[in-house]
């Protein structure tokens, strides 16, 4: 087989992430393509929870088939959740003791129900606990996959709760191994491995190597899912490369130290989701008033409020776009998979400190918290651009004058100096300011002084800022973030069939790449645009700078889950 | 060697004629001449409000920032730039209303500031209403009946939150303002100066014959042992806060001390970095 | 003369304030149209200040006059400002102490330069402050006013410091006036009056009174200018009518307050700028979710971060419409005159309860500090919809159930009831939820929720949503908030002209009424957005609304001053 | 006669197994019976954690509103409405991290209402990070390398704060914890009851044995005064905290007793108003 998707699903604790951990470890070493989605629900115990991997041989993927082929399944929530998943050849294994085997619908025919032992063989090992690796072990046998290559991962992953956990696990691994194995079941061998080494790493981990890889060296933050795992990376990560870190007391707080570290001359950073965005946003004009750098990273979550904090949204856009008071320069990368994701922090700090001003990366839950594939890490892609920086020679040179932080040039953006350096004092304040950074009201300096903070950034760019494949001549699907995915395989499908569909993953969000997506509208029959919120946000902005609303089509999905390809497939059905 | 004349600015205070916060601005300027601490090694960061504007008049590396952060911005400096001298400063509404959860944080991490507050006990940029530290009954624009509320206590505050030195002072004697504001720079961990600096357009009642009739020194109390936090707490309520003086002092490790081995060592301020292999590798083990 | 234009201007601290109160006083109370705009900055004493006062013998007027007849200057700056708005019979008196005769240019031919005793008159009466009340006299005679009408009035505003006080400021007054009667000076009578009983008030008092008749009987706030005095009012007023007011800590604390006080059952609101809006977002996001009613004023000021925050500016507008993170349903009103403010209080009100979500004011600097001439109040215009509350009566009825206090219905309200009603307990969370309020991720209901909050607000109007006048057939101009009277003026100047020009002052920003708008549009060859920001941020929402922006111009202001109707014509000009 | 079953919910908590929080919400619907309030008549305001989720389990009325700012809301209904109980409940960080300003400012105005936080010192919901109460050196989720910082002592900021009672208590002791939030909702004036009550998924160092090994009671201590607020400040730190009881009592008008008069007669909370001819005349007549 060319792919393979397994889930393992029970209620939250049963230990489905040691599974998901391990598997995936031995298999990206083998390098194969992996994506991983966790979906999980906001209570600490109890609650279904499942992740979902889907094993390629071949190309890269960027989200989950909506067919399963082995289901392990810990409770009954997992059975009813992807019952309908299950293809002609599909294997459901479940567990004796939690779940009755007349308490669901027969499947459809030739799909395999195996009432699996799963506790009942850790519990002769002494823990039924231990469930999870005899469970690995079926799925291991199921694959036909060498057993050995897994004893060292399970060591590795066990040996701090000692030596003897770690054996019994793997014992309970075998155990798990031979009872497949015993039965002579089916096995669904995957094909011959083409890619070279990978990383596999969720959108959050990502974006902690990149801020690291970028040069950041503070980060402050507030624990909030699903941006916590980058606070909890970066406090982790950082002594050993020489940074800061802070928990702060608050969101408030959090950007508000990030702004003074930034203005002390670090490249600085914060990471939260919804309701920090809705605190942060005092700060934020700062940021764009006073002209300091600053990442901050928004993966958003289902809201509004507290929402669905644990499910898939992408409706921070407009609080992201305009929801300080007033009117900042402001730039807002989407990263659209997880290797994106890393070298887009480079990207954001480059441009944080060229057009000094808040960078937003809009991540989202899906993109956050599932893992995919990504090459390795290439350090070459972290050129370091620190933007109009004075050195301390040419400050020595100039001598003791007082010096314009703020002064008009050609391309709006000014030399800037920081704490430490010699003839470059100076005062920054989010009051309308002249040059020298002083308060002023003067009406003609204010004009000049909006003027120059709201054009600089008119030239900013990632290079690429619409990602497209394909030819649009019949449909074009337009999307931001994790989306990518989805839109990719359903466009692929609409092409296979002689559709002519391009896909437009929007890459800059802020300043907006009308033209570019203007011309690429121009050429499509029909545009569809994805977003998983109510209001269709994306598409707001796009009408609002693409005149001509007729051919475009809004596709929003809001009610937690990320898209299908089959949603956007059958959705566009109708118009093509 | 720094000179008085590095740190004023060539700009005119938009303050009225007589407000107390002209000698907190002259204590400032002329303790780091004392201290002899270079303009280019000081950040002084404001929050708003009129004592807020207080950054624009120092030549420092100096920010002006939200009402009620200022002191989350200068943490962020900091920490970022240790070898910086951090003063941050602003009103009594701006540190005790808005931006009291700030306040006993940074007190807390025992962060290496010193924060100034001028306690006008009135909100004076938007025009004389009640501020936290307003007195009980207190008439003020928003108070047309007085104020129906008990002020704020700073001073137990800051002992209750574990700030490390506290004390108070009187715009009205600039030489021991200046003295406590020198004794604050110097001590490590977060150091935290009320002055009582009166605002003469809006606030009638605390004015400086007021503070000069009533305020108390406290270095002439007999037995008076600014190291003992029970002994502080009960001064404040028998002197009902009209003291001047050090509160409070004590030494203990500052945040920067406390972090994880190898935090802050490289914190690449100037300059630019690349990634090498090594460190490359530490960046991607866990994800091969 | 049909109409006059008097400008104060001085120091801050000069006494400006009370020369405009006495004056407006009588003049209101004599039925002229007034319109007064303040002019401050945002020291508090010192900074350059003055008072535009335009009086009219009949219609109504709602912005300032181009043309000063007469301008009193306590300083130079006065001069500066107005020099070239002089008409040629208007008249400059300057005080001979603060102001050199030689410090300013010439003004144009025709123009009366009269060196004024002010101070000196003052100082003769031992109290050099008393310049203003000489002033006062020297106006009102010129005006050919009865001086013995303002005694009362001089009387009442010094009664307070003693009766010596108040009768040495009416010595000053008779000095001021006998001088430019024994100079025998021009006069320039002001023509009969057209007008009844007129109340003279700000945007801000209107919103005051407009709320207290409304039934608001919470508020909590937290000073910032413009927006203070809607605090400081309230907090003076509001124990007369048995309410509570409350200076709250900051912002976050003040909004809360209020919903907590709107979930009891008593309607509430916050009044705030910038700054706190930003602060507010999390919890404008809670009262959405909650469909807890609440009213917000928003008196935008200068942006961003401390921005200007004693000018002109109108760009929250975004921040209004999404600032908050996630998706909620809102309702946006915005009064363009002072008159409008004091009503649209009653339908804010009726409104919040009635959709149970938040309304904001979308008020501006000039509406809510400038003084306008507005009718009577009238209580007939406050009728109370209380939107669907259940009663103790049918509480009782229904029994002991659970309370669904987030019902799917068919207009998507639901039934309500508040603390104290037997049988109406109920849970109300941020978090997504069922009917019976308490946490639910179900999918379905997830989705039914959404649509059940975010169409309810579907029908809510205001009744006029757009106030036009004229027949825009050359010409359509299109506006929100105080920039109103510029427009009407601008255009009634074209159509005097022959060019067939309207205008559309947009009330109701959101939901936004798209297609009463696009009619209009499609009737209009030229099409101007008049706006006080940079981004034109109506502009941009009419551009998501209406297809085919090729008519569409911005006209933007972002100096902090206010639009005069020269610079919307002067714009428009090369258009039509 | 309320009884408990009217306070029930017939909803399963998401709280773990074990956690401190299902004791704490017995002792609150068993309190309440006990002092016979009507479930009408009583409104419990959240925070958000795992023991903001509380007040979805009691059936009064009930809002679980945001991370840090129960208090303000539960502020604004005791305003609005004086004749309800209010109760405010929240966790450790929600209430000393995020939320610490709203606590010192509703201590100091004396609002009448019972907060009961439930400080497990832990951020328990976002699953394990430490909070401004984990003790110095914990190793938590986001303190792999032990808490860098001094943590925030809640009880000496209630003392500071002017809260007018004061106590702490223990989930493994639910009759004392009922009779302190008893005594809590009948004082009159702002009451804080701080409930150790232990995460046990998260927090393996705070727990039921460590507390119940080291926890004093406050009562059985011979000549401790709890009107004494110099001896209440002394006593938390002798104890480094450990103690249950009743810390400090005092009664003060509260804000509703301190507003102008007139304020809060006519709230028009149910039915409808309408402007009669004093009324107006009253409102406008600044402005003729
Ligand atoms: C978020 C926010 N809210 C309100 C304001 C308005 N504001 C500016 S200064 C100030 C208070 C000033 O009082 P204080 O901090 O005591 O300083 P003072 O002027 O007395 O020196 C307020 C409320 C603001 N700038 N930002
Ligand atoms: C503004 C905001 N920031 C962050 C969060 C995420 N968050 C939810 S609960 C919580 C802390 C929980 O700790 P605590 O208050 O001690 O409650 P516990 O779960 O321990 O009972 C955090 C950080 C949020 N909901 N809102
Ligand atoms: S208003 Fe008060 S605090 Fe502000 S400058 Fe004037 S005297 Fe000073
Ligand atoms: S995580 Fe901790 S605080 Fe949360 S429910 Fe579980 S035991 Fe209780
Ligand atoms: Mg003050
Ligand atoms: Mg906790």
């Amino acid at each position: 087989m060319e792919e393979l998707t397994i889930v393992i699903g029970g209620e939250q604790g049963e230990g489905i992430e040691s599974v998901g951990e391990i598997l995936t470890k031995v298999l990206s070493q083998m390098g194969f393509s992996l994506y991983g989605f966790r979906n999980f629900s906001s209570r600490i115990k109890g609650g279904h929870s499942d992740f979902n991997l889907r094993i390629c041989t071949g190309k890269e993927i960027y989200v989950n088939a909506e067919k399963v082929n082995i289901l392990v399944a810990f409770d009954k929530a997992s059975i009813d959740l992807y019952l309908d998943q299950m293809d002609n050849s599909s294997i459901i294994l479940f567990d004796s003791k939690s779940v009755k085997s007349d308490s669901f619908p027969l499947p459809k025919d030739g799909v395999i129900v195996i009432e699996a032992p799963f506790q009942e063989l850790a519990s002769e090992l002494g823990s039924p606990i231990m469930k999870n690796m005899v469970a690995l072990g079926m799925i291991c046998a199921l694959n036909n996959q060498s057993g050995s290559v897994f004893h060292q991962v399970i060591k590795n992953r066990f040996i701090k709760k000692g030596t003897k956990t770690a054996e019994l696990n793997i014992e309970a691994f075998e155990k798990g191994y031979a009872f497949i194995q015993e039965k002579n079941l089916y096995s669904i061998p995957l094909g011959p491995v083409m890619n070279s080494k990978n990383m596999f790493l969720s959108g959050n981990e990502a974006m902690v190597i990149g801020a690291i890889a970028a040069g950041c060296r503070f980060m402050a933050g507030y624990p909030i899912t699903p941006a916590s795992e980058v606070l909890e990376n970066l406090i982790q990560m950082m002594p050993e490369f020489g940074g800061v870190v802070v928990q702060a007391e608050d969101e408030l707080s959090s950007i508000a130290m990030a702004i003074g570290a930034s203005f002390a001359g670090t490249r600085s950073m914060t990471a939260t989701s919804g309701p920090g965005i809705s605190l942060m946003q005092e700060a934020i004009g700062l940021s764009g008033a006073i002209e300091v750098p600053l990442v901050i990273i928004d993966t958003q979550r289902g809201g509004p409020s507290s929402g669905l904090a644990t499910k898939m949204e992408q409706s921070d856009l407009t609080a992201m776009l305009g929801g300080t008071h007033g009117e900042i320069p402001r730039i807002i990368i989407s990263p659209s998979t997880v290797q994106e994701a890393l070298y887009d922090m480079g990207t954001a700090f480059n441009l944080a400190e060229k057009y000094q001003c808040p960078v937003f990366i809009a991540a989202d839950l899906v993109l956050a918290t599932s893992k995919q594939s990504a090459e390795i890490l290439d350090p070459l892609k972290f050129e370091m651009d620190r933007g109009k920086r004075v050195t301390d020679e040419e400050l020595a040179e100039q001598g003791k004058v007082v010096f314009d932080r703020f002064a008009f040039t050609k391309d709006h953006i000014s030399p800037r100096t920081i704490p430490g350096q010699k003839n470059g004092t100076h005062h920054a304040t989010g009051i309308e300011h002249g040059e020298t950074g002083h308060p002023t009201e003067d009406y003609k300096n204010r004009e000049k002084m909006m003027i120059k903070r709201m054009n600089k950034i008119e030239t900013a760019t990632l290079g690429e800022d619409i990602k497209t494949e394909g030819n649009g001549e019949d449909l074009l699907i337009i999307g931001f973030g994790s989306t990518y995915g989805a839109i990719k395989e359903a466009s692929e499908g609409f092409n296979m069939k002689g559709i002519k569909t391009g896909l437009a993953q929007i890459r800059l969000l802020h300043p907006f790449p009308a033209d570019q997506l203007e011309s690429l509208i121009n050429k499509a029959r029909q545009v569809i645009v994805v977003e998983n919120n109510f209001t269709g946000q994306l598409a707001n902005v796009i009408k609002q700078h693409i005149s001509d609303h007729s051919k475009i089509q809004k596709l929003s999905k809001f009610d937690g889950r990320p898209f299908k390809p089959s949603d956007i497939s059958n959705f566009c059905k109708e118009l093509v | 060697m720094s000179t008085l004349k590095e740190f004023r600015m060539d700009i005119k205070p938009n303050w009225c004629p007589g407000c107390g916060d002209f000698s907190v601005l002259a204590a400032i300027q002329k303790s780091v001449v004392s201290l002899n601490i270079e303009p280019e090694d000081m950040a002084l960061i404001s929050g708003i409000g009129c004592s807020g504007r207080i950054s624009g008049y120092v030549n420092v590396y100096s920010m002006h920032t939200m009402h009620g952060r200022a002191l989350a911005v200068a943490q962020g400096v900091k920490l970022a730039n240790p070898d910086l001298n951090v003063i941050c400063a602003g009103g009594d509404g701006d540190g005790f209303g808005i931006g009291l959860n700030h306040f006993a944080h940074a007190a807390r991490r025992n962060v290496d500031i010193t924060y100034i507050v001028m306690d006008n006990q009135i909100y004076g940029l938007t025009k004389g209403q009640m501020s936290p530290t307003s007195p009980h009954g207190m008439e003020t624009k928003s108070s047309p009946g007085g104020n129906p509320e008990q002020p704020v206590n700073p001073l137990q505050m800051a002992l209750a939150s574990g700030s490390s030195f506290i004390a108070q002072a009187f715009s009205g004697d600039v030489k021991q303002l200046m003295s406590l504001i020198e004794q604050g720079i110097k001590h490590k961990g977060f150091s935290f100066i009320n002055v009582f600096s009166p605002c003469v357009t809006f606030n009638k009642i605390l004015t400086y014959e007021f503070f000069k009739k009533n305020l108390v020194i406290l270095e002439e109390k007999k037995g008076y042992d600014p190291s003992n936090r029970g002994m502080a707490f009960n001064i404040v309520e028998e002197t009902s806060s009209m003291f001047t003086g050090v509160l409070y002092k004590n030494e203990r490790k500052t945040l920067t001390e406390s972090l994880p081995k190898g935090s802050g060592t490289n914190m690449l301020r100037q300059g630019y970095f690349s990634l090498n292999e090594s460190m490359k590798d530490k960046l991607i083990k866990r994800f091969i």
